[in-house]
């Protein structure tokens, strides 16, 4: 008995979602400790940016994650611009702003898609994902590329948005603002949903904060940080928007708090659009970059992103770090589901939105009699099942 | 700005006091919303202490380096927009920082992280396992430290199957 | 059922769907596809193959001899070679439909016509 | 024969594989399934199990954590099957070449059929690689 | 004398027997897919056939054409059997629908209980089937598919009682043969209609009851182990019993191939046989999957005390 069975959670397409692992102690229904174990797709990609030139690395950094690579770039852009002591026109800030906030849209349907995926809602999946190609669309027009922008540059943005686009552009986000408006509706609405969502994976204010959470996860435990409003950078500075906070504390805050962001993100883009400032987009740097220390930082879709370069007169950093918003939700993931039911494990993880639901595989250790053993992903539903079945 | 400066300068007197100004080697404010600290290891604990006391609350990440001089760490701690940045060397023979943890609970990962990447070891962590790399990762290979190139660590990678 | 309403709609819809490869939407204009070059602007400076994030281009000789060579399998086509070309001489076409069941296929051998 | 061989283009259901990337492949290969695409016109379904599928869409770079897996789902698939490589990564490694973690393409641990450069492919490259992998089983069997 | 014996073996092979109840099963997978597809605003199967018509029928000799691979830890005689066990399991039931007539091929008194038993059969055969393939996945499939079974399978039969105390009788044509001069019972037990509804969509493990073989969670569920042949097999058996569900329902209620005399009665049987499956397929794309708490809660708390209450009504109120 004493064997671990490392058994696939979740999730079969055994691919789609990156793999990650966690160790799961339980005490009879309750899950009493989670330790984490991720790194399946870990490619040692900060290694890697110290090996390559600082153009090279706007590419490589482009992809640490297909869906939030916009705001990686931008990061990374502001925190080389530091360096370089360059200051970027305001064109490429609104630019930036309205690619960032674009992005948004899209991770955030993409989200609820997953959600209703994972919940077999396959005709919201459906509609969502359907929904999802308007924005896609927006963002080949703007950038040429569907998935992977290409949109900043060192000193600035590689496109400009022509009044043409700028029209498509409007008219595209005010679908999307109208349609999220319908999915929010039918999310609070719908029994199926609400019975998976409502009071479901806790986290309250208090470790919230103190587990260093980030992004939505955060701000549906009603605390209202947001590095838009707190550190503005590109041209946040100048944008009216609102935080959007919800005080559940749960999945179905969660989700309420991604639907109202995208309606918020459709005013950022139209108030960008319109007050776009005239110049240039971009201004030409040097490829050498003086000695330096930067932090940089980001609202990404998930949250906080955060960026460290020391820079050391050469044309490659001499260190690159990345902090993405998973890892930093992990520790909060962790408590959300310690105490929790383990029935109620799958829509926890997927609440935090890790790029997909990222985690693959399970083990348990029972802290009573130090047994270890591993559980399915279906065996842990069941164990749910019959745990609920006792309610 | 002025009275955004005279926040800043209270926030370095009062760390200079509370742990002696002989334990801050430095400090410096490159622009507004950043504040960069280096301690004497020694008194890491307390500075952080006295900063989350402050409202410093949030832990942004941990983040280890290994440049000329040898292994630092730095950790970016966070008040609504404003990022302190506390630095602290780390002698490369012993590379031992106490936990945070206690602390700001937060820190679990992030620690790991750094353990595993440049074999800085936090004494105190309550679980100090693989996080990032697998299982069957050689002993002693850190990806970060200068002296393991990707080549190198593949030899040793390809040379373990 | 909040979506019965929605769904009725739907089936007196005609379908969005795009119905690839009989039909196509005409690729958007600043799409990043294969790569064509211009022997007669190239001058072999290097810039785009050095500045390559994954590289994909290879230079075969220098100056204004030299010859490219690219790993389509390899390429981001994220667009460097193109910004970074002093000269113009190498372009993204709008061609995306690259797939090819023999990695060779993938090279693209860049000649200059002799002269 | 010429039944089966019409059966089997006309039926291509595909296990979706990701071996690290970024995912920027994988969400341009589920949209694929969303209507707008809609590749169940072909046919072509999504599987979760490596037993029901034909062809192995494979996206990202092939992590050492990663490989056996690999080959292990690839064993698990009936003949005749395919294997399709989408995006740089999983032909080459993309950007990820050279980096320790990472191998340098696909084909280095199961044979791949169709290539599909791009980073990420739009779906419609996607889909015009799955179909490229039909047209070449249809010629190269009598 | 030769001559009926071979009209009845026609009958049996051909029309409406097997060969008629094959085609059936591929036409409405397509229609069901189809019909979907058009709710959720694309196309569905197109380009197998007119109108992608054949795509089941590729899907089919696609997966006769397979490898076979039994699992190595699998039990091989068993996990051979079970598919041509559950494929004959369906047909035999369809072979007591009357569908040319108001008599089916097989009429006798009590067939209306086979058709049930049939009902059960098949899902102890899902677990056989699952429990011989070992994998985990299916174990769990097998499992949950006997749980939800032991929760519709008491609403589904108090329900169905309803019709055959009020035609006092327990065989399924004369059911038919009752309503031809009565009402519909769709007309006088709605609700039993809609709860048999409920049930039929639980046992063919359709959304919201595909928590057997939901894919987000347990793969395929008892299918994930079978390949090829069994597979095809398999699926045609799970064609057939979308057939068979929504027979039953087009006879009990909807009144069977009876209809007005301008178009035969097969045509009306065909006709509301269609109707039974739009409206499965539109509950299938209108709901999320209930977790397999929630469905036995749901059943015990919803559907089991309504089946009551409409065989209550129909003791009380004499139509
Ligand atoms: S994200 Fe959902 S659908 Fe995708 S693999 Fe994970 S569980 Fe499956
Ligand atoms: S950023 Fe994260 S995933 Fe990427 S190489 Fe570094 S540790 Fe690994
Ligand atoms: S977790 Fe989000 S922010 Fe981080 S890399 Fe992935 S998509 Fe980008
Ligand atoms: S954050 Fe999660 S989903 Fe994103 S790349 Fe890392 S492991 Fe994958
Ligand atoms: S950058 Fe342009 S000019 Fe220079 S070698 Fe490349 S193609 Fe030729
Ligand atoms: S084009 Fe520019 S970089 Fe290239 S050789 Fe001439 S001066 Fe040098
Ligand atoms: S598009 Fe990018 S990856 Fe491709 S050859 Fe040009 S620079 Fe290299
Ligand atoms: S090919 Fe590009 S988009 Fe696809 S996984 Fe690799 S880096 Fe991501």
């Amino acid at each position: 008995m004493s064997s671990i069975i490392k058994i696939p959670f979740g999730p079969q397409h055994p691919a789609l979602k990156e793999p990650e692992n966690f160790m799961f102690k339980v005490d009879g229904e309750y899950v009493v400790d989670v330790t984490p174990r991720i790194g399946y797709a870990h490619r040692g990609i900060e290694k890697a940016l110290e090996d390559r030139t600082y153009i090279q690395d706007l590419y490589l950094i482009e992809r640490i994650c297909g869906i939030c690579s916009h705001a990686h770039t931008t990061c990374y852009t502001q925190a080389v611009e530091e360096a370089l002591k360059v200051d970027v026109p305001p064109r490429a800030k609104y630019i930036r702003t309205i690619v960032t906030e674009l992005e948004r849209i899209h991770n955030h349907y993409f989200w609820l898609g997953i959600v209703a995926h994972e919940i077999g809602f396959e005709t919201l999946f459906m509609y969502t994902w359907r929904d999802r190609e308007i924005v896609m669309d927006l963002l080949e027009l703007l950038s040429g590329n569907r998935v992977q922008y290409a949109m900043n540059m060192i000193g600035g943005v590689r496109r400009d948005i022509t009044p043409e686009i700028s029209s498509k552009i409007m008219k595209g986000v005010k679908v999307l603002g109208e349609r999220m408006k319908y999915y929010k509706k039918i999310c609070s609405d719908d029994k199926t949903i609400l019975a998976r969502s409502v009071n479901v994976g806790i986290l309250k204010t208090k470790d919230a904060i103190s587990l260093c959470a980030v992004g939505p996860t955060l701000r549906a435990s009603n605390v209202k940080r947001d590095v838009r409003a707190d550190d503005p950078y590109a041209a946040y500075d100048e944008i009216p928007f609102h935080v959007v906070t919800y005080d559940g504390c749960d999945v179905a805050s969660r989700i309420a708090t991604r639907c109202d962001e995208v309606i918020e993100s459709v005013e950022i883009i139209r108030y960008a659009l319109e007050h776009l400032p005239t110049g240039s987009i971009e201004v030409i740097v040097s490829r050498v970059v003086p000695p330096a220390e930067i932090i940089s930082r980001v609202e990404a879709p998930r949250g906080e992103n955060l960026h460290y370069l020391r820079s050391n007169g050469t044309d490659k950093p001499s260190r690159y770090k990345v902090r993405s918003p998973t890892l930093a939700n992990l520790t909060a993931l962790c408590k959300m589901l310690i105490g929790g039911y383990i029935a109620d494990i799958p829509i926890v993880i997927a609440g935090i939105d890790p790029c997909f639901c990222c985690m693959d595989r399970l083990t348990f250790v029972d802290i009573n009699n130090d047994e270890t053993w591993g559980w399915e992903g279906e065996k842990l539903r069941r164990y749910g099942i019959k745990w609920y079945k006792k309610q | 700005m002025n009275s955004l400066s005279k926040d800043y300068q209270d926030i370095i007197e009062r760390l200079k006091k509370e742990i002696g100004s002989e334990n801050l080697i430095g400090y410096e404010i490159p622009r507004p919303r950043r504040i960069w600290f280096s301690v004497r290891k020694e008194k890491l604990v307390d500075a952080i202490t006295h900063l989350v006391g402050k409202g410093f609350v949030h832990l942004s990440t941990i983040t280890g380096l290994e440049d000329e001089n040898g292994l630092e760490v730095i950790y970016h701690l966070n008040r609504k927009g404003l990022e302190a940045s506390l630095k602290v060397e780390v002698p490369v023979k012993q590379p031992v920082l106490p936990t945070i943890t206690p602390i700001i609970p937060g820190a679990i990962l992030y620690e790991r992280e750094v353990h595993e990447l440049l074999g800085v070891v936090f004494s105190g962590h309550p679980n100090l396992s693989l996080l990032i790399l697998p299982e069957d990762w050689p002993k002693g290979v850190y990806p970060l430290r200068k002296k393991w190139t990707h080549k190198e660590i593949k030899k040793k990678l390809s040379r373990r199957t | 059922m909040s979506m019965e309403k929605e769904l009725i709609r739907h089936l007196l819809k005609k379908p969005v769907t795009l119905r690839y490869p009989f039909e196509k939407l005409p690729p958007v204009k600043g799409l990043r596809g294969k790569h064509v070059w211009d022997s007669e602007r190239c001058v072999g400076c290097g810039l785009c193959a050095r500045d390559c994030p994954s590289s994909a281009i290879e230079m075969i000789g220098k100056g204004l001899t030299a010859e490219l060579k690219i790993y389509l399998g390899r390429c981001l086509f994220c667009g460097q070679c193109e910004e970074g070309c002093p000269r113009d001489a190498i372009r993204l076409t709008q061609l995306y439909e690259l797939a090819e069941s023999d990695r060779k296929n993938l090279i693209l051998e860049f000649k200059r016509e002799s002269t | 024969m010429g039944l089966i061989k019409w059966a089997r283009t006309k039926s291509p259901w595909l296990l979706h594989f990701n071996s690290g990337g970024c995912a920027g492949c994988d969400i341009e290969v589920v949209a694929a399934l969303n209507p707008k695409f809609d590749i169940e016109r072909f046919g072509m379904l999504l599987k979760g199990s490596p037993r029901h599928s034909d062809i192995l869409v494979l996206t990202g770079p092939i992590t050492f954590q990663i490989k056996n897996r690999l080959k292990r789902i690839y064993n698990q698939m009936p003949e005749p099957k395919f294997v399709i490589a989408i995006g740089s990564c999983a032909i080459s490694g993309g950007v990820y070449r050279g980096c320790y973690n990472v191998h340098e393409g696909a084909d280095k641990v199961v044979p791949v059929d169709v290539y599909v450069p791009g980073c990420p492919p739009k779906p419609e490259a996607i889909i015009d690689g799955i179909i490229k992998v039909l047209k070449n089983y249809e010629k190269a069997t009598p | 004398m030769v001559q009926e014996a071979i009209i009845s073996l026609l009958q049996i092979v051909i029309f409406p027997g097997f060969l008629f109840l094959i085609l059936a099963a591929f036409f409405y997978e397509w229609v069901d897919r189809k019909f979907v597809a058009r709710l959720q605003n694309r196309y569905g199967p197109l380009h197998t056939g007119p109108r992608g018509l054949l795509q089941p029928f590729a899907d089919f000799l696609k997966l006769l054409s397979k490898e076979d691979i039994i699992p190595y830890a699998a039990d091989k005689l068993l996990f051979s059997a079970v598919p041509i066990f559950l494929l004959s399991l369906p047909l035999t039931a369809l072979f007591c629908i009357p569908i040319i007539n108001s008599t089916a091929l097989i009429s006798f008194e009590g067939d209306l209980i086979l058709v049930i038993f049939i009902t059960t059969i098949i899902v102890i055969s899902v677990f056989i089937g699952a429990w011989s393939s070992t994998n985990r996945f299916s174990t769990v499939g097998g499992m949950r598919a006997c749980l939800q079974m032991l929760g519709y399978e008491i609403p589904m039969t108090i329900a169905m009682a309803g019709p055959a105390i009020v035609a006092k009788t327990l065989s399924i044509s004369k059911i038919v043969q009752w309503q031809t001069t009565g009402l519909w019972f769709i007309l006088t037990q709605p609700l039993g209609f809609i709860i048999v509804t409920i049930c039929f969509l639980a046992e063919l493990q359709k959304i919201p009851f595909d928590i057997p073989k939901a894919e987000t969670e347990v793969v395929a569920g008892w299918l994930t182990e079978f390949s090829g042949k069994k597979l095809a097999l398999l699926r045609l058996a799970e064609d057939l019993e979308l057939v068979l569900a929504g027979s039953i329902m087009a006879s009990l209620y909807l009144g069977g191939p009876a209809g007005f005399s301008f178009m035969p009665p097969f045509v009306w049987f065909i006709i509301k046989l269609t109707v039974c499956i739009l409206i499965l397929s539109n509950l299938r794309a209108l709901f999320a999957r209930f977790r397999i708490d929630q469905l036995m809660r749901g059943v015990w708390k919803y559907l089991t005390p309504l089946a009551l209450l409409q065989i209550i009504l129909v003791e009380l109120i004499p139509w």
